[in-house]
């Protein structure tokens, strides 16, 4: 966990209100595991005031990149940086994904912006790992496949892949991996996380989701990004105890 | 170079220079220390602490606003037997002047918590928030009513020597009355500001956005409001006084100073550099060198009106 | 594309939307028409008129802060007789709903002004000032007590039946009391919040940087008090508000008529965006449009809480 | 008065810390006279939160031209504009200088950034006038001498021309000039137009002086800029009544 400058290498659209951020940070290049997240500020003015908080999508020669969906002011201001812009990134940030189990499928379930930080899981999994990609979206225009492996696609309206949510998908397609020798790996918003909770727990899959919450420091100070925990009367907190839990662990 | 004295007195409370961590943004200083180095600030005061744990309110409990931010974070906290057990190890060994904030629901809580937290050397003088906006039971019920912070601080005051600093809300139409009333009760220092009392909601869903439904507004919004309260009772009121709100930079803390601030106390900028307090002590020995200030503490209520 | 009714009622006042310009941001309306259409707004709110001609506090007067402004103009006005001489005429032939706002140093003054102007056809209800925190002499001593809120409603409600709104002072602990004594004494509505007391030194002159000292904080910074103030009455008080602080687009609009708002008044935007009035009123045509509302007042306290 | 976007040409630094902003904007072109200003929005973000008034310094083909001096964040924002860049201004504003007397010399009295508004005001100027340009600076650095005619120069330090203050050096060389056949038009900080009042008061010359104040309206309905008046028991507006005053007519 380090404060930094990193220098922008480029930022391009790949696909409509779709962008990657390429930033040079070798310290978080080499640090940063999947699943864990930096905290961004999008530039040195009082307004937007708060860091935002961005998975780390890939890492390749020293550089770390972002994907981020066009939301507002700061996802704005990001999307206009250009090569040799300074950017003050905290990070790596957080608790990642667990993929040292000894699980041959890795499957990914992504929503939306959700694929993000699976570009990074995807490239430190084992080359022995299975790895298939369920990706769903809105419409066709909405997937994301981004150096995803394996993929199979769910749109909510049928214009691409299976017609239904991503989870239904996963449902529907699960039956074919052994249920023992299979991971799960989930980032999306929390309707489709608390959907496939509730199947990867009722069927005794084992799970990782990655959470998302509003957030003000990143790295456990504030308090302000706290989560229902199953096993405690406390809080656990995204930033520090996730983004990343075991599906059973947390109530969304 | 000439040498600059940062020091700063708070009653015996002496500080290597006037920058303190503000309750509730620091948490108990393990997480920050990560990023800055707390044996070079002036002292940290801790997550108000409650007798028994508190969870806090439920998510989502923190918004962002221009040039600020509102929490109701509702004093989540360990409780006074871990704090001691698990939490003041660790602080013995950071190297900074250790400020020990109480958060309770009645008087005898408070009571309480300075009694049994007064056998640790570790703490050095005590915060008494009475200025929460976030909780139902204590805060701001005890904050907003002068009589009440009177007697808190005579009670607290008989059960301890350490230093006692109230922190004040700033809620209320005239918050010299309250530093007078600390003053009377045996305080030895005031702290200006708690939250303002703020809200926002989600025009689509009309709903809150923060779960609480009101929250605390902190950050560089508030900070002319910061000072002029520091200001007001530096004019009326002779006790030290601990400056907070909004400070983002060493030119606030300056203006802080100027207004009457002994010390000053960072909060919400901690979030988004949690290195500034270093940064800020830096701009303060320039800012002394640049203005041919020898000590520090030359500078409080040096205002010019 | 539907209809949308936009039409707001205060009290026996209708205006064809919610949207007003707040007193003191606007002068008399004559500066801003060159920006912006004034037949097309809800209503302007005047600069506050006192009985005689008042030169208002010495340069400088405002300052900037972050996401706001400081401000102690001091109620420079041009005083009643030359008000009702030379700004009525041009008032009249503005095209929009005129609200008059009175200040004062003491009951009789109030009484006398809306004595007097309640004669102009052209005036179409009050908005009485009790809040301005920029003057010695009235303003804020009335505002800060709940006993003359609630008599110079009475004594002026006894002089008019025009809609008499209350303005007030967000500087207090519970602005709920103050709205439930303008109620009890007669006013139709209140509106809130007015700027909240802040200030802002040059830390080489240490001087402060509105020569007042003090001045009123508005803009962006304020508006999640202003919202938790707006909430606050709207949940404890049957009475009409008009929401202000920091509005500057048309969400903001919406998030106080959620809060409680029957209508908005938009100041400091006026200085940065003197179109805002009509960007903000087609804002929230499209956002009826989009969330199926068919009147706007229906948003007027819908908060889901 | 209108408020318009105006598209940027281009941003040079003329010298050390003094930028030219070339805006296209054929109507403030059109209308402004010299001694006017502008009232301008560096971003469209919430700080810096107001505008920021600038003098027009030139126009040429629809384009307006400001001079500036790197002061805080609005002139740093605004130094970093590219072409293209749209900048949301609101102009002509205020009182500028009456040139329309019977004068045959012009006299400029410009200290520091206050050569801004001569340019306009030498360009729009009867070419029968005998403009003759007293600039002051701290130093020879600080000597702006950007588009001025028939410059004589001092500086504090003597470094360059006269040794001593843009007034002094006025005094020194005024008697060359017949009184009644000239006008003194003076831009610069306080210190400096509170000596030449005194100085063209007492010694009865005809002179206008372009002043300064914190503004954020700039057009007349915030009444921040107020500036005591010599004639009247009420303020002036800096913005509306000026910035362009007769020397005699308000209190610096
Ligand atoms: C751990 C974590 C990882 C994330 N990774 C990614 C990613 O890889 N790609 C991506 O596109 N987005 C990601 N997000 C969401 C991203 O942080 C928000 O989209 C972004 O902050 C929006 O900022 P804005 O200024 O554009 O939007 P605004 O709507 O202007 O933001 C206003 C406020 O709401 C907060 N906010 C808005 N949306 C979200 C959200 N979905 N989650 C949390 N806070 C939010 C912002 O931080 C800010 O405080 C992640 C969030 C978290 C917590
Ligand atoms: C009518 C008029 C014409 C002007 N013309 C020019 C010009 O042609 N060239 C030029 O370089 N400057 C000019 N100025 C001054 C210019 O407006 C300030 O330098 C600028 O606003 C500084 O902004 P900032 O954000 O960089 O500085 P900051 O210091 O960050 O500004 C903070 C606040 O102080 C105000 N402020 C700072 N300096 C001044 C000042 N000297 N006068 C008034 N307000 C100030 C700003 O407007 C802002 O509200 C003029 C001012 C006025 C009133
Ligand atoms: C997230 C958060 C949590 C806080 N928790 C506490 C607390 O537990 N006790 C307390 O006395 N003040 C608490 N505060 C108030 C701060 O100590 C400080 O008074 C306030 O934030 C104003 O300072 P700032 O603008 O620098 O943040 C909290 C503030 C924030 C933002
Ligand atoms: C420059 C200025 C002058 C003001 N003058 C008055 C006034 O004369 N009377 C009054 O009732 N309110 C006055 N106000 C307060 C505004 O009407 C409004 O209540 C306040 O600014 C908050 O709204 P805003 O944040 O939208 O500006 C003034 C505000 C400003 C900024
Ligand atoms: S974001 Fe601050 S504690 Fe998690
Ligand atoms: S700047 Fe607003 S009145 Fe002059």
């Amino acid at each position: 966990m380090i404060e930094k400058n990193g220098i922008v290498e480029e930022v391009i659209e790949i696909q409509n209100g779709v962008y990657i951020l390429r930033v040079k940070s070798q310290q978080i290049a080499d640090e940063v595991k999947p699943g864990q997240f930096c905290n961004i500020k999008v530039d040195d003015s009082l307004s937007p005031f708060l860091r935002r908080p961005f998975s780390v999508c890939d890492v390749e020669d020293g550089i770390i990149s972002f994907q981020f969906n066009l939301v507002g002011e700061g996802t704005r201001i990001l999307s206009k940086k250009k090569n040799g812009d300074v950017l003050n990134i905290i990070g790596p940030l957080g608790v990642g994904f667990d993929y040292s189990g000894i699980f041959e499928n890795a499957i990914i379930v992504a929503g939306g912006i959700g694929a993000a930080p699976f570009p990074l899981l995807i490239n430190e999994l084992n080359s022995t790992k299975n790895i298939i990609s369920f990706i769903g979206g809105r419409s066709q225009k909405d997937l994301i496949k981004y150096k995803l492996k394996n993929i199979v696609v769910s749109t909510d309206d049928g214009s691409e892949g299976f017609h239904g949510n991503v989870v239904q998908l996963l449902e529907s397609e699960i039956h074919k991996y052994d249920k023992v020798k299979t991971k799960i790996f989930a980032c999306g918003p929390n309707p489709m996380l608390r959907a496939l909770s509730k199947f990867t727990i009722e069927n005794g899959y084992n799970c990782e989701i990655s959470t998302e919450s509003v957030m003000a420091c990143g790295f456990g100070i504030c308090q302000g990004c706290n989560i229902e925990s199953v096993n405690s009367d406390r809080f656990l907190l995204v930033c520090k105890d996730g983004p990343v839990f075991k599906a059973e662990d947390v109530k969304l | 170079m000439r040498s600059i004295d940062l020091s700063v007195k708070i009653g015996s409370l002496n500080l290597q220079n006037p920058i303190l961590l503000a309750s509730g943004t620091v948490g108990y200083g393990n997480e920050i220390s990560e990023y800055t180095d707390l044996t070079k600030i002036g002292g940290i005061v801790t997550k108000s602490v409650s007798l028994n744990p508190r969870k806090g309110n439920p998510p989502p409990r923190i918004t962002e606003t221009a040039s600020g931010m509102l929490n109701a974070i509702g004093l989540a906290n360990v409780g006074l037997e871990e704090f001691i057990k698990t939490k003041i190890p660790f602080l013995k060994n950071i190297g900074s002047t250790l400020i020990c904030n109480i958060a309770a629901s009645s008087i005898e809580e408070y009571v309480e918590c300075t009694r049994t937290l007064d056998f640790e050397d570790t703490v050095k003088a005590f915060e008494i928030n009475v200025s929460c906006p976030n909780v139902k039971d204590g805060g701001l019920i005890f904050g907003n009513d002068v009589k009440n912070v009177a007697i808190i601080t005579e009670k607290v005051r008989a059960v301890t020597s350490k230093p006692i600093i109230i922190k004040l809300s700033p809620n209320t139409a005239s918050i010299k009355e309250f530093a007078q009333a600390a003053k009377d009760g045996g305080a030895d220092a005031v702290s200006a500001i708690n939250t303002l009392v703020g809200t926002s909601f989600n025009i689509y869903t009309r709903k809150p956005k923060i779960k609480n439904i009101t929250g605390g507004l902190s950050g560089p919004a508030i900070k002319p409001v910061a000072l002029a309260k520091v200001l007001e009772i530096s004019r009326n009121v002779d006790i030290p006084i601990i400056g907070i709100g909004g400070i983002m930079s060493w030119q606030d803390a300056v203006e802080f100073m100027i207004c009457g601030a002994t010390a000053v106390q960072l909060g919400t900028v901690n979030f988004i550099n949690p290195n500034a307090s270093l940064e800020i002590i830096d701009g303060l020995k320039n800012y002394c060198l640049e203005t041919n200030l020898t000590k520090i503490s030359d500078l409080t209520a040096s205002f010019l009106i």
